[in-house]
């Protein structure tokens, strides 16, 4: 409806997972929570629950024990739903680039809205990527979005549209 | 008076009946009748509003003398036969009590039989809930594994029960009572050891000493009846006032508690659990065990505003509080509803020893609902036994897929037990309020409304506890096989749902209370139901949240232990307060 | 009859920064068993500095093991390679590197009591925590240029300078924070509900500790003697007036004691080092490649971090071994879960102050 | 506890901490490691940067004619300032900027984008060193 | 630095001669690959409060050969073993692997030029 | 006119709890959300795509939310305390019901701190119900608030009253249901989208319900009774500001020890 639309705008719900950072994203995250940069102004609540949640923060190069967590709980977010990616290393790799437990940026599973650099990347910029990713929430339409890989079919069951074990078992699937 | 005949000889000849005919449809069609035939009657018999009396003829008396002494003498050679101390000390007791007082007791004055007000309103209870048990029995002594002969005893003898359990509510004299309760005690104890394991003689043994003490008290109240007024007729003796009165009548309260299975005493009526659970139910729960509010109604004209029955009533509120606190450690689902029932029987006395007109109405309606709920529950529980093998709540985590109907009647009973516009709600709640209205004369009752609340707290904690286990489960779109469920089963809990809901309506429109029926407003939800339910086909199905963790976690319930000190100065303290009350009787 | 309740924290939990995985099977809520799993954030770091980057390369990438304890991966493994390379750094490149450890040891130590504050559900300590961390922070971005990443170590020497300026933030901002800190140290040892949820909780004993080889802020405050700040001679502590912190009962009030009075120790170094700081070059030439073994320790936040270095005087090392504080400190936390309750768990997590992106490497 | 209480009472009345910063910037610290910004008159292309540059941030693409083209993805970039250190001609080719740095969108091909670029840079200079090897034997083979 | 070459048989006694929990700081159990098959594990201590006292045991061994644990004797010396199980593909008794690297992942990154 | 009310409540609830969550903020020295901020978010939950579980959960929420409002309205029809206290109840037990039929580890637990905050606050309150009864001889609301002097006779129900008010508003230190650090929401954490929505509004139904006890102390003076919660919320604030969350057993223990010590003895006083 056309009425809600510029509410999502004023209420954006975080979530937030390490794919395998070095956690300086992380803390950066908790202090841009913290009183000085106050993102509750905004409206924003770290629910730390997928079911509830808008934006999507994700840290770290995905590693590979992490993937399918991180498979898992973007299936669980609803639409619309925006991913931030915060810190260089979740945007491309960064510094880990191509080391072999690593899989290079989180958009090699799910789609990105807000690529964030910074290594680590500070509340300054985190603010401002959420900026940016309530524009994109905005324009979001309620279609289902998918991941890229390890992603199992959605089935109908009984004309019930199941999201169950969207995120398939490791090694099925993959199509790399 | 033809009627009270038919109540009492019909279950009798329905019993020889199924004893002569082996044929399994003709069991459901005489039992099915007989069921109807004695609700109809029982209920034109509530409706019909005068009392009467009638005497028993001399040679009946006769006869009832030698089935006692037979009776007593079989209680210690059952003692004998299993060694037990304990049943023969007591049998013997009684023995010699028992001759004692039919030497002094004085030549019939009154009549034996008076039919009032409590005994239609327990008839009506006995007979429409025994009546569907009987009828469920049928059913379920199919699965068991004794010859069709026992099986079909065993369903002969709950009729004959019922017939035992409605002479009993008429009974004006005090040994014919003691007659009969000693036939229940009887009775409790053959059903109980049916299944001939060791469990089951320990249990029934247990049983019956237990209920014998309460056989003792009854005799010994009787001896001081007879010394101190020579009556043994509890008209006459509630008449009367003055001098050992109310020692007399706090020893007749005490079997009452005794029967009543109140702390300390809970043991046999948890023991009686291994029984079949048509015993469970006909004795432990719905009918049996009534006899003891039944008793303290009975007295309950003497006992008002006396330091006998404020101490009464505030052992059946500790009683509430404690049982309902205890069965919260339990998992054994039958355990649970006895300890519930227990509780709620403590509540009951509490309320029939207050003695004011208010809390005589609560007490009798509580019987009446918790009679046909607790009857549900346990036959729910039994189908639940029988086939799906789960005693324990543990391993009926996420009944609801695959017994969707069964767990919808344990759901139900949960529900006709807590919540409005159901009768137990409506008397917990008019309990607080007749309760606090009391406040004001005896600030005494603060402890007893204490209990109240926090004992019904702990009750609901306790349903919904078990409801979560059965209702607990990952996701509608998982499809579990269920199984179906002979409409033998089915049916008796129908009916007892229909006089629920009868009950509940009844009661309601009694109430002209504009309150009450607003109330009943949030069940309306329930009628719409089924479109919401088709409107959420719309919505996607998820997994729950686990922290992106793949696999099921267990999730067991909560379990509050108190500790063995805890538990120990509980039962210490209410073997103080049930000697207590003897005492404060012989002191008034 | 199974009557334990398994939950699961983690690898996604709101109480935790770092992915790791707890299975805690419960009775009622009291724990009785631990499953865990460390390795969500393995990324193949020891491996990397051996085949990917040189070893001028290396103490960027080793600083982003862990974003915390940054500081002191770039410096423990700096010192080993100047070891290796025979080099002694001056005392004016000493006293700045200690300089930078002590203010990420306040900043990291402040990070944890809020993140246990918060765990333990007390809000607004949070938030008062988080506002007074801020001083730290902007006197680190001042002097290194960015919040977190520092960079500032390089073999040789240190990349940036203490200007004047910063000289004056530092002292400002320090001068600011002790104050708080004292405010704060009444604060954990006055309030009733803290005392309830931190006193005799998470008791790791003196015995458990010596056993499991706890270490760091986790050994001192059960009572156990041990700071690599004493142990090492690679850089002046004790004239800078480093005392050892200790506290005896071991539980979560002692562990958050341990961390506030090593703030106000770490504050006192500070001003000393910024007040007695040697004139001299802040990068030198350290030349040639590394040869040999050297094994540097060097007191992180949490606890001793040890580094093993072993090159062939080539560009590239031969082998490049982490051992992080809380590595050795996990078999030690699984012993402290046990007989919790799980309402305390993220407090006691918490409390330790794990670095999950430190044991995975 | 009390004095929480208090605390917490009076906080009503101090001033907020909160800066409102995309309404009012916050001023960075001198000396704050920004962007990576580079001169492209003053590169020697030594190709030091792009060694030095732990994620490989820094990518030069071989031109056809000998000259070279600086790429650089901020999104990768992890602000070390090693490059600059390394750069021979320091402020003047290479150096760092206190601008903060930019969040990109899908569009802008922060990683996907940067893949291609590494292939194709990869290539150029396969491409160019054979060209080379070919001119060298070439111009062997002519002497 | 004092480092004590031992032999895999011999390690447990050596250890548990000296090793004294109220004295020693057990730091890690360390690997390092000489290449050819050949591998140097490592077991360091260091002493508490005492300055730069670090001991380290050291055995030249293959990937084949089983380690002896050092479970029974420092508890926490898990953590080491069930690593080097992992990145080097050792048999440790009592250390499983699983740690870091998943089943399907590459296995021993640690191991030679594998 | 009191319909209109009743249908407001929902709006009313929503300004108390965004000026608390801003009256929160400043007490942290933040800025804090914008005051209408909790319509925002119940704006934005409707705009939501909806994930559930299975039918009977999400169903078992929107009962939750009918039978509280339901309750609300039986206050301002001014009805029997104890209905109105049994009314709520139910209402609760449908939400635990919720939280335990999904096979969610946290939803269980929450459901399980949840029946212990019930078993806690549930004497208490009908303790104050009966404190009423014996001072204005009526469970009537409509009598009790043409009473007055309550704060006088039953002073000690009012501070019994004021220890599980945060149990009620899920505020520290007896916010061990929601516990969103331990674990994650408790009951809610299963819910999205429009189905959440019904559980975040009955959260602001709850602030009217509890502070509709506490408007009652003020009898018939509006005045006192707009104070009482006005002064109720900022110690509540204040409280939850000052305090660590307790464990669940702690919080039982101080509710049977402190509260109903202070109710009883306000009674016997009473009675004596």
């Amino acid at each position: 409806m056309k009425f809600f639309t510029p509410f999502r705008k004023k209420s954006p719900w975080v979530l937030h997972y390490n794919a395998g950072s070095c956690n300086g994203c992380d803390i950066e995250i908790l202090a841009a929570l913290g009183p000085k940069f106050d993102l509750e102004r905004f409206g924003v609540i770290n629910t730390g629950n997928p079911k509830q949640s808008d934006i999507f923060l994700v840290t770290g190069p995905v590693t590979y024990r992490s993937r399918e967590r991180l498979v898992e709980l973007y299936s669980q977010i609803p639409e619309p739903k925006v991913v931030v990616a915060v810190g260089s290393c979740t945007a491309t790799g960064g510094v880990f680039r191509g080391m072999y437990n690593v899989e290079d940026g989180i958009d090699r599973y799910i789609p990105v809205d807000v690529y964030v650099p910074g290594c680590a990347s500070s509340p300054q910029l985190i603010i401002d990527a959420l900026v940016k990713g309530l524009e994109v929430l905005e324009a979001k339409s309620k279609e289902i979005e998918k991941p890229y890989k390890l992603f199992g079919a959605i089935e109908t069951i009984a004309n019930k549209l199941s999201r169950l074990n969207m995120a398939t078992k490791v090694g099925q699937n993959e199509k790399d | 008076m033809d009627m009270v005949l038919v109540l009492v000889l019909l279950p009798i000849i329905a019993a020889l009946l199924l004893g002569l005919f082996p044929y399994q449809r003709l069991q459901y069609i005489i039992s099915g009748a007989t069921l109807a035939l004695l609700s109809i009657v029982a209920f034109s018999l509530y409706t019909s509003l005068s009392d009467f009396t009638f005497h028993l003829p001399h040679n009946l008396n006769i006869l009832i003398i030698v089935a006692d002494v037979v009776l007593l003498l079989f209680f210690l050679y059952q003692g004998r036969k299993f060694n037990n101390i304990k049943v023969m000390v007591l049998a013997v007791a009684q023995l010699l009590l028992y001759g004692y007082i039919e030497s002094i007791a004085p030549v019939a004055g009154r009549a034996e039989i008076v039919v009032d007000e409590l005994s239609k309103f327990m008839f009506l209870i006995i007979n429409g809930v025994g009546g569907v048990i009987v009828l469920y029995a049928v059913k379920y002594m199919e699965g068991e594994s004794a010859s069709p002969f026992k099986k079909r005893l065993f369903v002969g003898a709950l009729l004959v029960f019922l017939s035992v359990m409605n002479l009993i509510v008429c009974a004006n004299s005090i040994l014919l009572f003691f007659f009969l309760f000693e036939m229940t005690t009887l009775a409790s104890y053959l059903l109980i050891a049916f299944r001939g394991d060791e469990i089951s003689r320990e249990n029934a043994l247990k049983a019956l000493w237990m209920n014998q003490i309460g056989g003792v008290v009854i005799l010994v109240g009787a001896l001081i009846a007879i010394i101190g007024f020579d009556t043994v007729m509890f008209d006459t003796l509630l008449e009367s006032s003055g001098g050992v009165l109310m020692l007399s009548v706090a020893l007749l309260s005490m079997a009452a508690l005794v029967k009543g299975a109140s702390l300390p005493f809970e043991g046999w009526l948890l023991g009686a659990m291994v029984a079949p659970t048509p015993v469970s139910a006909m004795l432990h729960s719905a009918t049996m065990v009534k006899i003891a509010p039944y008793l303290i109604l009975k007295l309950s004209p003497v006992l008002a505003a006396t330091m006998v029955g404020g101490i009464i009533s505030l052992i059946g509120a500790l009683v509430f509080v404690a049982a309902s606190y205890l069965a919260l450690s339990r998992s054994v689902f039958k355990e649970i509803l006895g300890y519930s029932t227990v509780a709620l029987l403590g509540l009951m006395m509490a309320l029939a020893a207050i003695g004011t007109q208010e809390s005589i109405a609560i007490a009798m309606v509580l019987m009446l609902f918790h009679a046909l709920s607790k009857a549900l529950l346990f036959l729910s529980a039994g189908v639940l036994e029988k086939q799906y093998h789960c005693k324990n709540i543990e391993e009926m985590k996420g009944m609801v897929n695959r017994a969707p109907k069964t767990v919808g009647f344990i759901l139900f009973g949960f529900v006709s037990l807590t919540l409005p516009p159901f009768g137990l709600f409506m008397g917990k709640l008019f309990a607080i309020t007749s309760v606090a209205s009391l406040l004001n004369e005896h600030p005494a009752y603060l402890i007893v409304l204490l209990a109240l609340i926090i004992g019904s707290a702990l009750l609901v904690l306790l349903y919904f506890k078990v409801a979560s286990a059965l209702l607990s489960s990952a996701s509608d779109v998982v499809q579990s096989e269920t199984m179906p469920i002979s409409a033998g089963f089915n049916i008796p809990l129908v009916v007892l749902s229909f006089f629920i809901v009868a009950g509940a309506v009844g009661y309601i429109m009694m109430q002209q209370n504009i309150f009450v029926i607003l109330l009943a407003f949030p069940m309306l939800f329930v009628f719409a139901l089924p479109s919401i339910i088709h409107s959420m086909e719309r919505y996607d199905r998820t997994l729950p949240y686990q922290c992106g963790e793949k696999g099921s976690f267990d999730s067991a319930l909560v379990y509050y232990e108190p500790s063995i000190k805890i538990q120990r100065a509980m039962y210490w303290g209410f073997g103080i307060l049930f000697v207590a009350v003897a005492l404060v009787g012989a002191m008034s | 009859m199974k009557k334990t309740i398994q939950i699961p924290l983690g690898s996604q939990h709101i109480s935790l920064l770092e992915p790791i995985r707890f299975k805690f099977e419960c009775e009622n809520e009291k724990i009785i068993g631990v499953d865990a799993d460390v390795g969500f954030v393995h990324r193949g770091v020891e491996l990397a500095c051996t085949r990917s980057f040189e070893f001028k390369q290396v103490g960027y990438v080793v600083a982003r093991v862990c974003g915390l304890c940054a500081i002191t991966h770039s410096l423990s493994y700096t010192l080993a390679v100047e070891k290796l390379l025979g080099y002694v750094a001056n005392d004016r490149i000493k006293y700045l590197r200690m300089l930078m450890v002590e203010l990420d040891r306040i900043h990291s130590h402040m990070l944890c009591l809020a993140h246990t504050a918060e765990n333990a559900g007390f809000e607004a300590l949070f938030m008062q925590i988080m506002g007074d961390r801020e001083l730290i922070m902007d006197v680190q971005e001042a002097i290194s240029g960015n919040r977190v990443q520092f960079d500032y170590i390089s073999i040789g020497g240190v990349n940036r300078d203490l200007t004047p300026e910063l000289v004056a933030l530092t002292h400002k901002n320090l001068g600011l924070l002790s104050e708080k800190i004292d405010a704060l140290i009444g604060l954990f040892d006055n309030n009733w509900s803290l005392s309830l949820k931190y006193k005799g909780v998470g008791v790791l004993s003196l015995e458990e500790a010596y056993t499991y080889n706890a270490l760091g802020p986790l050994a001192r405050a059960a009572g156990l003697a041990t700071d690599v700040r004493a142990e090492t001679s690679d850089f002046p502590y004790e004239a800078l007036g480093y005392t050892m912190i200790l506290e005896s009962t071991g539980d979560i009030h002692a562990r958050n004691f341990v961390r506030l009075r090593e703030i106000v120790n770490s504050i006192a170094m500070c001003r000393n080092i910024i007040e007695n700081l040697p004139i001299g070059e802040i990068q030198e030439k350290a030349k040639g490649k590394p040869n040999g073994e050297a094994v540097v320790r060097v007191e992180a936040p949490r606890g001793e971090l040890f580094y093993l270095v072993r090159g062939s005087g080539q560009n590239m090392l031969d082998r490049v071994r982490i051992k992080t504080p809380t590595f050795s400190a996990i078999p030690a936390m699984m012993e402290v879960f046990k007989g919790a309750e799980y309402a305390d768990a993220p407090a006691i997590l918490a409390s330790f102050d794990p670095c999950m992106s430190c044991t995975a490497k | 506890m009390l004095r929480s209480l208090l605390e917490a009472f009076l906080n009503l009345f101090r001033p907020i901490r909160t800066h409102r910063y995309p309404a009012e910037e916050i001023v960075l610290p001198s000396g704050y490691r920004g962007l990576i910004e580079y001169g492209i008159d003053a590169c020697i292309f030594c190709d030091k940067c792009e060694k030095v540059c732990p994620p490989g941030a820094i990518l030069f693409y071989q031109n056809e004619d000998g000259t070279k083209t600086y790429r650089y993805n901020p999104w990768l970039c992890i602000y070390c300032g090693e490059c600059v250190r390394a750069c021979p001609k320091p402020e003047e080719a290479l150096w760092q900027s206190e601008t903060k740095q930019l969040s990109a969108l899908k569009e802008d091909g922060a990683n996907e984008g940067w893949f291609v670029w590494e292939a194709a840079c990869k290539q150029s200079r396969e491409a160019y060193a054979t060209v080379k090897k070919s001119a060298k034997i070439q111009n062997k083979s002519e002497e | 630095m004092k480092k004590i070459e031992t032999t895999l048989s011999t390690l447990l006694r050596d250890i548990g001669a000296f090793y004294i929990p109220k004295l020693w700081h057990f730091l890690s159990v360390n690997g390092i690959d000489l290449g050819e098959g050949k591998i140097e594990l490592q077991w360091i201590f260091s002493a508490y409060g005492v300055k730069d006292e670090i001991v380290i045991y050291y055995v030249l061994s293959d990937y084949n050969t089983p380690v002896p644990s050092l479970v029974s004797l420092i508890p926490s010396a898990i953590m080491g073993e069930r690593e080097i199980v992992d990145m080097f593909g050792l048999t440790v008794d009592g250390a499983e692997s699983g740690l870091y690297l998943d089943e399907d992942s590459r296995t021993h990154p640690l191991r030679g030029e594998s | 006119m009191i319909w209109v009310w009743i249908a407001l409540a929902p709006i009313l609830g929503g300004l108390v709890y965004g000026g608390e969550r801003v009256l929160r903020a400043r007490m942290q020295r933040r800025q804090g959300p914008p005051l209408l901020q909790p319509f925002y978010d119940m704006f934005k939950l409707l705009d939501k795509r909806t994930l559930i579980i299975h039918a009977p959960h999400a169903l078992l929420a929107l009962a939750h939310f009918a039978v509280l409002w339901f309750s609300i309205a039986a206050i301002f029809l001014g009805w029997n305390l104890l209905y109105i206290i049994f009314l709520h109840l139910f209402a609760q037990i449908l939400l635990i019901l919720a939280g335990y039929s999904v096979r969610s580890p946290y939803s269980h637990i929450g459901s399980n701190r949840e029946l212990l905050m019930v078993v806690a606050y549930e004497p208490i309150l009908i303790l104050v119900a009966v404190g009423f009864y014996l001072v204005s001889g009526s469970f009537e609301i409509a009598e009790i608030v043409k009473g007055e002097n309550y704060l006088l006779q039953i002073p000690l129900l009012f501070a019994a009253l004021l220890i599980i008010v945060p149990i009620k508003v899920k505020k520290s230190p007896f916010d061990v249901g929601e516990a969103h650090q331990e674990i994650v929401g408790g009951i809610e954490v299963e819910y999205s989208g429009v189905f959440y929505e019904f559980l975040y509004m009955s959260r602001f139904l709850e602030y009217i319900f509890i502070y509709s006890f506490v408007y009652l102390f003020g009898g018939e003076s509006h005045w006192l009774g707009a104070v009482l919660v006005f002064g109720v919320f900022l110690l509540v604030n204040l409280v939850d500001n000052a305090t660590a969350r307790v464990r669940p057993a702690h919080m039982l223990k101080i509710i049977y020890t402190v509260a109903v010590s202070l109710a009883v003895v306000n009674l016997l006083g009473i009675l004596l």
